[in-house]
């Protein structure tokens, strides 16, 4: 009973951020919520007893990569929107296109999901790790050793590419 | 794509570290300083015309505004001009106690200086230690003329005052005392990394570069240009001591730090020099009545703490008062300087640089 | 105040020439060979050197001064002038140099009428900047050729050159208590 | 439900006054120590030696007037300072004062919490506190401000890296996140973990030092070039929360260092037995004595260096710290896997 109140309050809170998060004047205010939405999702987390998710959740999203976010819009005058994006038209079509490419997409894992039968939990029941966080580490460096190295290097390119850009012509 | 605007921010007049009212206008690129306009003139009193309407025995009084840290210095500048106008010999013990009198104002303004310098850079304790050892010398002034701080503490011709009986031996123990300080300073600050790395190559300055850009007193020596009136063209009574010049080699922010902490020292040997060797004998000398110079005019430099201090004064020989009165302030002349020396420095530099240059803006906008 | 007992404003600077048997220094001597014409008078009084110079000839000189192995004056002390409203040329610009290398000292001056330009010497001495600036501020007399000619002292919309012999010491302040209209009539057209 | 609900309470409404009133009084001690250095006697009119000095400091900023400045982001400009204090007081939870005391029969545990991802937690909460400076430095709509709240955002982002990486080492030292955990850890080690990892030790101490704005780290507030920083444009009570969060984040980062490093609770060389007398001593005072001499020892670095410049801080933490925090993570996990 508890847990349900819990859950449908943050609910409520957590898509009520994100609404206002889209239609906010004012670009810090959303990003503001943006942040107050990232700490509810955070504790929806610890709800589920996945504590470590959630504080990694506050300190990589809105600890590290929202204040970047703020940083940009800080520095960077967003009142002036370019011509191009004024185009009503091409704003609606656009939208409508990404619209139904996520739902396409979220229907495709619903069906998936459904016909898969039974949660991948079972597999961890037998790690010898006890906790949140060793589970977390386990599962990272057995099942999905590949993803995730991968991810790694993804990065490691991805932050070596930034350091180029960003480095002036001598 | 992104607009990357430059900043301008107005650093004063209200600001606490641009010692007074001067007013900085940078441009800047993220932190960076593309550009620095200095506007001054908001403590401009027109002491030039004014003087021109005061007496000549008045205007020692009004020369103790300009350079308010170093009063006493302002004083012996315009003695000394109105002197050499005068072709007035001045007695050898009035000699001798305006030099002590001009050392002491030097170590405290050079106090003054080390202690806003160094809480400019953020350290706050240095300040606070050298406005105690400032404050004896003030004692000392107290004790000579009644004054601490725009002293009138002398007249054209020789001194108001002999000094007061035991006042030479109070002088020499705050000798003592100040070159035991000095090292404390220098242990607090002079191989402390992060004040290192604060000053070196900041604000880099050749010596050609300082001399044509008109630089003068320490901020010149600090780039290696050995300059110092007191030693090229000596004056009250200074070719009677032996005093080393300090020189810096790189022309940086630290070198001008080294120059004056050395200068401090050779203060005090300069004031125990002119202690063991004060003649006895009058402390003014032949002065008429009515002070009225001949018609002339002339240019006279000493070196005041900051830098050179010259008077241009010319006498009509007819009135009372001088025709034209002109100060060449040092503090002017060195502030011309810092659009140069802060141009590619961080903001956090260029407090750091408008502490180094040592401006009084008393004397700057007169 | 002492009010000056000046009964008539003198017409110009004393400025005595030098005493027959003191010979001039050996770089005034080269500046009279080099640039014929260009030295109008020559002073000397209590120790110092005083050049007076043609203004067009000004800048020439003043580099030959900088550079030649006899003079080295390399560094410009001060900059300033003074005004003889009498005189038709009523301003002199005074220039004090100085030698560090040889330290020794000389003054140039160069007469200049009300809206004449002196040329600048910020090209030979940069430090001549702000002081020529000051000059122009408080005498109104205008540098040919200075990269940023602006009032320094005095505020930008300021009216009058203060420095001058005719200016009040009291300023402005009389017709601006008296009649405000006027006075801002004045300075509205003085901006203008 | 006595058990689950009124303790924690309890312990939380203790903790928060006990907290706060430490904060006040570490304005206090902070005016006194650097007074002392500085051969002055500080404060010394409000109560004996001016002890009452904290209170008649709040009552002043209670009264002063509360300005918002006119084209100011008002919702933005009141937040911003909440969100610097909180974070600075929830860090709080997870800091064992000591292991468990006696009271009234009851055992209690000193600490409002032992979650198992403590020392993440204590990462987490720090990292949110940047927003109150941020914010604080965009709401003002003036430029030094802004300038500061930039400054102070790189600032905390970049020592949180190095700070962050730093605790990973000690982590697989430890073997778990939990703040008791780590102080079982090197009772069992029978060692202080500062004998074991003196570099990650100064790491923290130096990030520590970035991590809360003092000095010679104080960029974001530097009087001299900011005239004053991202609280420039605060007044009152508003300002005073900015200043409370400062000396809160100060005594969270003495309290972790104290936990991490020097045994939380523990007396000194808690594996030689001829101390044993030491035990006498109550473990929480030995938690807040080993707090105070850090705290101690922030205060006297303020009073003694200059500041840093900009980038050089920034070269300090990017060149400096995070590649020995790097280095120091690699060595001590070959040790981990070798030993």
């Amino acid at each position: 009973m508890l847990e349900a109140i819990v859950f449908y309050t943050l609910a409520v809170f957590t898509l009520g951020f994100g609404v206002l998060v889209i239609t906010a004047r004012n670009t810090v205010h959303s990003v503001l919520f943006l942040v107050a939405n990232f700490l509810c999702v955070a504790v929806l987390y610890v709800a589920l007893a996945a504590e470590f998710l959630a504080v990694i959740q506050v300190l990589v999203y809105a600890g590290g990569i929202v204040v970047l976010y703020l940083f940009v819009v800080m520095l960077v005058n967003l009142k002036a929107i370019p011509e191009a994006q004024l185009d009503p038209a091409r704003r609606s079509r656009l939208g409508f296109a990404i619209a139904a490419a996520l739902l396409v997409e979220v229907s495709a894992i619903l069906v998936y999901a459904g016909q898969r039968a039974g949660p991948a939990a079972p597999a961890a029941v037998d790690t010898p790790a006890r906790g949140n966080t060793e589970l977390v580490g386990w599962l990272l460096y057995t099942d999905f050793l590949i993803p995730f190295e991968l991810a790694s290097v993804l990065l490691l390119v991805a932050m070596i590419g930034a350091i180029l850009l960003a480095r002036r012509e001598a | 794509m992104f607009d990357t605007n430059e900043l301008v921010i107005n650093m004063g007049p209200q600001h606490p570290s641009t010692h007074g009212v001067l007013r900085v206008v940078l441009r800047l690129d993220g932190e960076r300083v593309i550009d620095a306009n200095v506007v001054i003139g908001y403590l401009h009193r027109g002491i030039e015309k004014l003087c021109e309407y005061r007496d000549w025995g008045q205007i020692v009084l009004i020369t103790d505004r300009m350079d308010y840290i170093a009063a006493a210095s302002n004083n012996l500048g315009y003695c000394e001009t109105v002197e050499k106008l005068m072709s007035l010999e001045v007695p050898p013990r009035a000699r001798y106690i305006r030099t002590i009198l001009a050392e002491l104002q030097r170590i405290a303004s050079h106090c003054l200086w080390l202690g806003t310098h160094a809480m400019d850079i953020g350290a706050m304790t240095v300040f606070l230690y050298a406005f105690r050892e400032r404050e004896l010398i003030l004692d000392l002034f107290e004790d000579y003329c009644g004054a601490r701080l725009t002293y009138n503490a002398m007249r054209i011709g020789g001194l108001p005052l002999d000094i007061p009986p035991r006042w030479d031996a109070k002088v020499r123990a705050f000798c003592d005392i100040l070159d035991e300080k000095v090292n404390e300073y220098e242990e607090l600050l002079t191989h402390n990394r992060i004040w290192l790395e604060r000053t070196r190559r900041v604000g880099v300055i050749s010596g050609e570069e300082a001399v044509a850009i008109g630089l003068s007193g320490p901020a010149l020596r600090g780039s290696g240009v050995a300059r110092d009136i007191r030693k090229d063209e000596p004056y009250a009574a200074y070719a009677d001591f032996e005093f080393d010049v300090p020189l810096g080699s790189d022309g940086d922010t630290y070198d001008r730090y080294l120059v004056r902490l050395e200068e401090f020292r050779q203060s005090t040997r300069i004031i125990r020099q002119a202690l063991d060797g004060l003649p006895e004998g009058p402390i003014i000398g032949k002065v008429p009545r009515l002070i009225k110079p001949p018609a002339g005019e002339t240019y006279h430099a000493i070196e005041s703490p900051k830098g050179e201090l010259g008077y241009f004064i010319v006498s009509d020989g007819k009135s009372n008062v001088p025709y034209r009165f002109r100060v060449r302030p040092p503090s002017f002349c060195n502030l011309q300087a810092l659009p140069r020396l802060v141009k590619g420095h961080l903001v956090a530099d260029v407090v750091a640089l408008i502490g180094s240059i040592d401006i009084v803006l008393g004397e700057v906008d007169r | 105040m002492a009010e000056p007992t000046r009964i008539a404003p003198p017409a110009g600077p004393p400025d005595p020439p030098p005493p027959a048997d003191l010979p001039p220094p050996d770089f005034i001597r080269a500046i009279e060979d080099r640039f014929p014409g260009a030295v109008q008078k020559l002073s000397y009084w209590v120790g110092d050197w005083t050049i007076v110079l043609d203004a067009g000839r000004l800048v020439d000189v003043a580099t030959y001064l900088r550079d030649a192995p006899g003079a080295l004056f390399t560094f410009c002390s001060d900059v300033t002038a003074s005004d003889w409203p009498p005189r038709p040329k009523r301003f002199d610009v005074v220039y004090s140099l100085y030698s560090i290398p040889l330290r020794h000292r000389v003054r140039l001056k160069v007469q200049a009428g009300d809206g004449d330009a002196v040329p600048t010497v910020t090209r030979v001495w940069p430090s001549a900047n702000w002081l020529e600036r000051e000059v122009f501020d408080l005498f109104g007399i205008v540098f040919a050729g200075h990269p940023d000619l602006r009032r320094i002292l005095m505020p930008d919309d300021w009216q009058g050159h203060p420095q001058r012999k005719d200016y009040p010491l009291e300023g402005p302040g009389e017709l601006l208590i008296e009649d405000p209209v006027e006075w801002l009539k004045l300075r509205q057209a003085d901006i203008e | 439900m006595l058990e689950t609900y009124l303790v924690p309470l309890l312990k939380i409404v203790v903790l928060l006054n006990a907290v706060l009133v430490a904060v006040t009084y570490m304005v206090l001690l902070e005016r006194k120590v650097i007074a002392w250095v500085q051969v002055r006697l500080g404060p010394m009119r409000v109560g004996p030696h001016g002890v009452l000095q904290p209170i008649a400091d709040a009552i002043k900023l209670l009264l002063k007037e509360d300005i918002t400045p006119a084209r100011a982001d008002r919702w933005v400009f009141t937040l911003a300072p909440i969100v610097s204090m909180v974070p600075a007081l929830i860090a709080f939870a997870v800091i064992p004062f000591d292991s468990a005391i006696t009271l009234f029969g009851y055992p209690i545990t000193m600490y409002v919490a032992d979650i198992n991802v403590g020392l993440l937690y204590i990462v987490a909460t720090t990292s949110i506190s940047v927003y109150g400076i941020i914010l604080a430095g965009y709401a003002s709509n003036s430029k030094f401000p802004l300038l500061a709240g930039l400054r102070a955002s790189a600032q905390l982002i970049s020592y949180e890296v190095a700070i962050t990486m730093m605790l990973v080492s000690l982590v697989v030292m430890a073997g778990t996140l939990s703040m008791v955990g780590i102080v079982r850890a090197q009772l069992e080690a029978g060692m202080w973990y500062v004998f074991v990892q003196p570099v990650a030790f100064v790491i923290l101490f130096i990030g520590g030092l970035a991590e809360t704005n003092r000095a010679p780290f104080d960029l974001p507030e530097a009087e001299q070039e900011l005239t004053g920083g991202f609280h420039t444009e605060y007044s009152g009570m508003r300002f005073a929360l900015f200043f409370l969060a400062e000396y809160a984040n100060m005594i969270v980062v003495s309290a972790v260092a104290t936990t991490l490093f020097l045994g939380g609770w523990l007396r000194p060389f808690p594996n030689v037995g001829a101390l044993a007398f030491l035990d006498l001593v109550p473990g929480w005072i030995w938690f807040l004595g080993k707090t105070f001499v850090f705290l101690y020892v922030f205060i006297w670095i303020r009073a003694t260096l200059p500041r840093y410049r900009y980038d050089q801080l920034m070269r300090l933490g990017w060149k400096v710290l995070i590649p020995l925090a790097i280095a120091n993570l690699v060595v001590t996990g070959l040790l981990k896997v070798l030993l």
